[in-house]
């Protein structure tokens, strides 16, 4: 089990000096599923923003970020164009704010496409509808030409996840890709996500508020409360057994919510 | 569409009587009554009977409101009257000296486009770094330099030490350049600004991060994704700034002794012209309506799902 | 005390509320409980009258819901508070804390300057904020403070009643556990009747003595909170809001 | 206070630059080297010197008195000229944003001939039927310029309406005009307080300009506009009479540009 990407004491500070993330460390091993678990504010997202440095201008960023041996900080633009999309795919909360609203879907397959490989125009689209098929999107040729806004919200996520993983990455960084879709739907992706991670040999760093979803998707989970990783292991200690008072809250949070035969704690 | 256009139009005509009705306003307030400024005017003696017999011809003694109807019959077809000092009709004097006007502000225009679009557009993808922290600095300092003291700052050093161009008239192309630098330089200093924050602001949009998570090589990613949700904003900039560009020619005009439609507006301050400075007002206001409608037309056409708030700013 | 009769409300011709009936009683708790878009948050601007009812009647110690009129509002909101889920900002942030917290003292009674200063400085104390906040702006907060600095302001006038709209939705899940044990005790202490409206069954044991279950603006069922977990007499509607994600059952047994 | 100096140095040299013109505005007569209006023909069109270190015009008048004589007839009427359009854009503009949509729609097509014709055309049609002088020159000036602020004021008293802080207010028992003097106005004051700085830098530019043209002071003011104007005639001869205050304008101009701009990159 080798180490794709290595995470060493990510530091993010806002203009003001307060950090926003503090000493964080974790790594992505190939073929397993990394969740990163914490409450709306905890930094989560800024951490996944890091290490495609999309870090916006005013928040400066320290530490190191490795991707098989490649420090990520010092790359130049050309690189990173290789990197992101091709090496490192993203999908993201809002599927639908994610692709350009008055450009047909199939052109954004085809102009990503032609970005990383000296393909033509057919090929791409071929290799596209073969994606879209892959994430069980039936009517592929009408989801090519229609635009953003005339997909339901699972729709339009499973194109961003077959955007994503069109170049064959080796990390799909998953920010929040459910919270925002209705339960049933959620169930979907989620068992889709699996499956496409479960036959490959792609790392995913998935990011959640829900500790259910991460405990069905993931190998380890990291625990993120006000920009430090406050608890790591593997899901079988994290779940059953908690250390730190803030994780411990999460699972009986989330087993009462869950099973809802726990005991009254306060009757 | 068709309804909100009709709604426009309607707007327009509101908006256009209303100004009209404004200069009719201040026209009574001046001081002094027309009548008898017009017979000093012409050298003859204001007796009382000449001028009750003027001002009944001018319908001076009927209620405001009448009087503004009969003005504006009159006006809205056309019929400025005749300017005072020179005695001809005030329509034809203006149409002869917009030609040159016209040239001076569509050139300083189009080459304002040129210059501010690209440099504003790089601006804002290289924000932060240092030539860009070096050129904005240098717009601020633009924004405060005075159209006048540039102009004849340029006199000075192209016109008296270096005397390379003409300095005044507008007989000859030489003659523009002078005028047109001037004017180009202090509009594409607000309109570099301008096109760049767009650029930063569009750039943040979800869809454009999103676009650069996926590494798009620039020949995709500029032209076709960044650009092409700036078109409405940056047409919305050349639209509304149009208005400005008249203002700075009033002083271009007047520092370069350019005969242009502007100068002549401006000289009947001085001659109290009455009839020029209503017809040219009304003629300016009249093609600026018109021309903000036109734009608003073309936008439906270009693309109806656009909502029409656009920020109308001026110089 | 609070009588809620036959509630109708539209917007835009979209039925949000259909035929609300319920009361609750001096010192008394109840929940509101559905997802979004059920017409929780609704209820609550009506019977804070910030919108008016399409039809129905809501009354507080017999007197209806205030319409027009600076003075029946001012009775009306000196009886019943409410603290909202604070997205937006719900402190003045061109204000001070305690510029914020006095301008109900200022608005509702006759004090003068001592005693509200007393005043806040008791409530501010009994919400377990430090007194020298009080100086900077809302902004400078941190979310389970700004919470707790509303929450103080809801109880300076005392009154009967406190809505508590998602009031911890956005706290961290320890924050939230706080916040409902100063709730507790605050309630039994000032005999303040609570109508609580969120999302999240998992808040209620404790704090509430009854929960009224609502699904896309109609009463599903009210019942004490008790008998919450035994299924067998629960609608099944609310059955799923416990379970919400029933497809992960078998796999978290497994784990743990 | 020593490190927000440090932090922005040019601001704070055109806060400096401001009050000390202020300053020598108020205290011009018992400061100036010589009195701005004597006429001296043996000392007619003299270049800079010791003796005067701006110059002297055609008349033999001394150049930076009469720039020092200057300050109050080109600044001091800009600041009273702006407070009158702030006063009249606070009323109108709060006013009209609780405005049913019949008169609103009149409001608006009203402030849309001010703000869309330019402020250059508005002037000469009032300069040129009520004559010239100050007072109609600042008529103008205001009639031109208070659409604006109507109109960004109306905008956002809007937005602030729609604010979770207004409603709470409601709740803690303010009503109407508290409201609104209490709770709204508070909030958009640091966007109109900018907005006002930099549009002092504007007002400057148009005032001395209309001046240039002869249509706002006339001579023998030492306004600067007047005073630019004569050194144009003068251009070949006396160059120095038109720079000194053309750069006056250009300098006092700057410095509100200047503090505008920190002010809006603050918020």
């Amino acid at each position: 089990m080798t180490t794709l990407l290595e995470v060493k004491n990510l530091n993010i500070r806002n203009k003001e000096g307060q950090s926003l993330v503090h000493n964080s460390s974790f790594s992505l091993e190939t073929g397993k599923t990394y969740a990163l678990i914490g409450e709306s504010g905890s930094g989560k997202t800024l951490t996944s923003k890091a290490i495609l440095d999309m870090l916006p201008a005013h928040l400066q960023m320290s530490g190191d970020i490795v991707l098989q041996g490649e420090h990520l900080q010092q790359l130049s633009r050309k690189r990173w164009r290789s990197i992101r999309g091709g090496q490192i795919g993203a999908i993201f909360q809002h599927p639908e704010q994610a692709l350009h609203p008055s450009i047909p879907i199939g052109r954004q397959f085809v102009d990503l496409m032609r970005s990383h490989l000296p393909v033509s125009r057919y090929e791409a689209e071929k290799q596209a509808k073969k994606m879209l098929s892959q994430v069980l999107l039936k009517d592929t040729s009408h989801v090519m030409s229609s635009y953003a806004h005339e997909l339901s919200g699972g729709m339009n996520q499973r194109v961003m996840i077959a955007m994503a993983l069109l170049l064959k990455p080796k990390i799909l960084i998953a920010d929040e890709p459910t919270s925002a879709l209705d339960v049933k739907t959620q169930a979907e992706i989620i068992f889709l996500l699996k499956e496409l991670i479960l036959d490959t040999d792609m790392s995913m760093l998935f990011i959640t508020h829900d500790l259910l979803i991460s405990g069905y998707l993931a190998d380890t989970i990291g625990v993120m409360r006000e920009g430090k990783i406050i608890e790591q292991g593997s899901k079988e200690n994290i779940l059953s057994a908690p250390e730190h008072e803030y994780t411990q809250e999460l699972c009986r949070h989330c087993s009462q919510r869950f099973l809802g035969k726990g005991e009254i704690p306060y009757a | 569409m068709l309804r909100s256009m009709i709604h426009r139009l309607f707007m327009l005509i509101v908006t256009f009587v209303l100004f009209s009705l404004f200069v009719f306003t201040l026209m009574r307030l001046a001081p002094g009554d027309p009548a008898s400024m017009l017979l000093l005017e012409i050298g003859a003696v204001p007796e009382q009977s000449i001028v009750a017999d003027l001002q009944k011809q001018w319908g001076l003694d009927q209620s405001f409101i009448q009087q503004y109807l009969a003005w504006a019959h009159h006006v809205f077809q056309g019929e400025l009257g005749h300017s005072f000092s020179s005695g001809e009709p005030v329509l034809s004097e203006m149409i002869e000296r917009l030609g040159p006007t016209s040239k001076l502000i569509a050139s300083s225009f189009v080459l304002t486009l040129f210059i501010s679009i690209p440099i504003g557009i790089w601006m804002g993808l290289n924000e932060g770094t240092m030539a860009d922290r070096v050129v904005y600095s240098m717009t601020i300092l633009g924004l405060s330099i005075p159209l006048y003291w540039l102009a004849i700052l340029l006199m000075y050093t192209l016109g008296v030490i270096w005397p390379v161009l003409p300095v005044v008239g507008s007989s000859t192309i030489r003659h523009y350049i002078l005028p047109v630098t001037a004017m180009t330089l202090v509009q594409s200093v607000y309109f570099i600004r301008m096109v760049r924050s767009y650029t930063i602001q569009y750039s943040k949009f979800s869809y454009i991060e999103a676009a650069k998570t996926r590494g798009l090589r620039p020949s995709i990613f500029y032209p076709s994704y960044l650009l092409r949700s700036m078109f409405i904003p940056i047409l919305t900039l050349i639209t509304t700034s149009l208005p400005s560009f008249f203002g700075a020619s009033i002083i271009t005009e007047t520092i370069f002794s350019f005969p242009g439609f502007s100068k002549y507006m401006l000289e009947a301050i001085f001659r109290r012209d009455f009839p020029v400075i209503q017809g040219s007002a009304l003629f300016v206001a009249a093609f600026i309506f018109v021309f903000n409608y036109m734009t608003d037309l073309l936008y439906f056409l270009a693309d109806p799902r656009v909502h029409l708030d656009k920020q109308r700013w001026e110089v | 005390m609070l009588e809620i009769q036959r509630l109708y409300k539209e917007i835009h011709g979209r039925p949000i509320l259909q035929d609300i009936h319920f009361g609750i009683e001096d010192g008394e708790s109840l929940a509101i409980v559905g997802e979004s878009g059920s017409g929780k948050s609704t209820l609550a601007q009506l019977i804070m009258a910030l919108k008016q009812p399409t039809s129905g009647h809501i009354f507080f110690d017999g007197r209806p819901l205030p319409s027009k009129g600076i003075l029946s509002y001012r009775e009306w909101y000196r009886d019943i508070q409410i603290v909202f889920q604070n997205t937006g900002s719900t402190l003045n942030p061109a204000m001070s804390l305690f510029q914020c917290l006095e301008e109900p003292l200022i608005n509702f009674t006759r004090y003068n300057r001592a005693e509200r200063k007393h005043k806040v400085l008791e409530y501010w104390g009994k919400v377990g904020l430090n007194e020298n906040l009080l100086r900077n702006r809302p902004g400078k907060l941190s979310g389970g403070q700004y919470q707790r600095a509303c929450l103080a302001k809801a109880l300076l006038t005392r009154p009967k009643l406190l809505i508590c709209d998602e009031m911890v939705s956005n706290l961290d899940v320890l924050l939230q556990q706080q916040m409902i044990e100063l709730l507790i005790s605050i309630q039994k202490e000032q005999g303040l009747a609570l109508l609580f409206i969120t999302h999240d069954l998992t808040l209620l044991p404790g704090l509430c003595s009854n929960i009224m279950v609502l699904k896309e603006g109609k009463q599903v069922e009210l019942f004490s909170t008790s008998a919450l977990y035994d299924e067998a007499e629960r609608d099944p509607y609310t059955v799923t809001l416990l379970n919400s994600s029933k497809m992960f059952e078998t796999a978290w047994n497994q784990w743990t | 206070m020593i490190s927000i100096i440090r932090a922005n140095k040019l601001p704070t040299a055109a806060l400096l630059y401001i009050i000390l013109l202020i300053i020598t505005g108020l205290a011009a007569p018992w400061i100036s080297p010589y009195d701005p209006f004597h006429t001296n023909h043996q000392q007619k069109l003299l270049p800079p010197s010791i003796a005067h270190p701006f110059g002297t015009d055609y008349l033999g008048r001394d150049l930076l008195s009469r720039v020092i004589h200057g300050t109050s007839e080109s600044v001091f009427p800009v600041f009273i000229v702006l407070s009158v359009v702030m006063l009249i854009g606070l009323l109108v503009g709060t006013w009209s944003a609780f405005l049913g949509n019949k008169l609103d729609m009149l409001m608006m097509s009203l402030t849309d001939i001010f703000t869309a014709l330019p402020s250059m055309l508005l002037t000469i049609v009032v300069v040129g039927f009520l004559g010239f002088g100050m007072e109609n020159v600042y008529f103008a000036v205001i009639l031109s310029w208070w659409a604006k602020y109507v109109r960004i004021i109306r905008g956002l008293i809007h937005d602030v309406k729609k604010e979770p802080y207004i409603t709470a207010s409601r709740v803690s028992g303010a009503f109407g005009l508290r409201i609104i003097t209490r709770h709204m106005i508070p909030n958009i004051m640091p966007q109109i307080g900018t907005m006002l700085i930099l549009d002092v830098s504007k007002v400057i530019l148009t005032l001395s300009g209309l001046s240039f043209l002869g249509i706002g002071a006339q001579p023998p003011s030492p306004e600067w506009g007047v005073m630019l104007l004569d050194g144009k005639n003068y251009l070949q001869v006396a160059p120095w009479m038109g720079f000194f205050p053309g750069f006056m304008i250009f300098l006092t101009a700057a410095s509100f540009q200047i503090i505008g701009e920190r002010l809006r990159r603050e918020r």
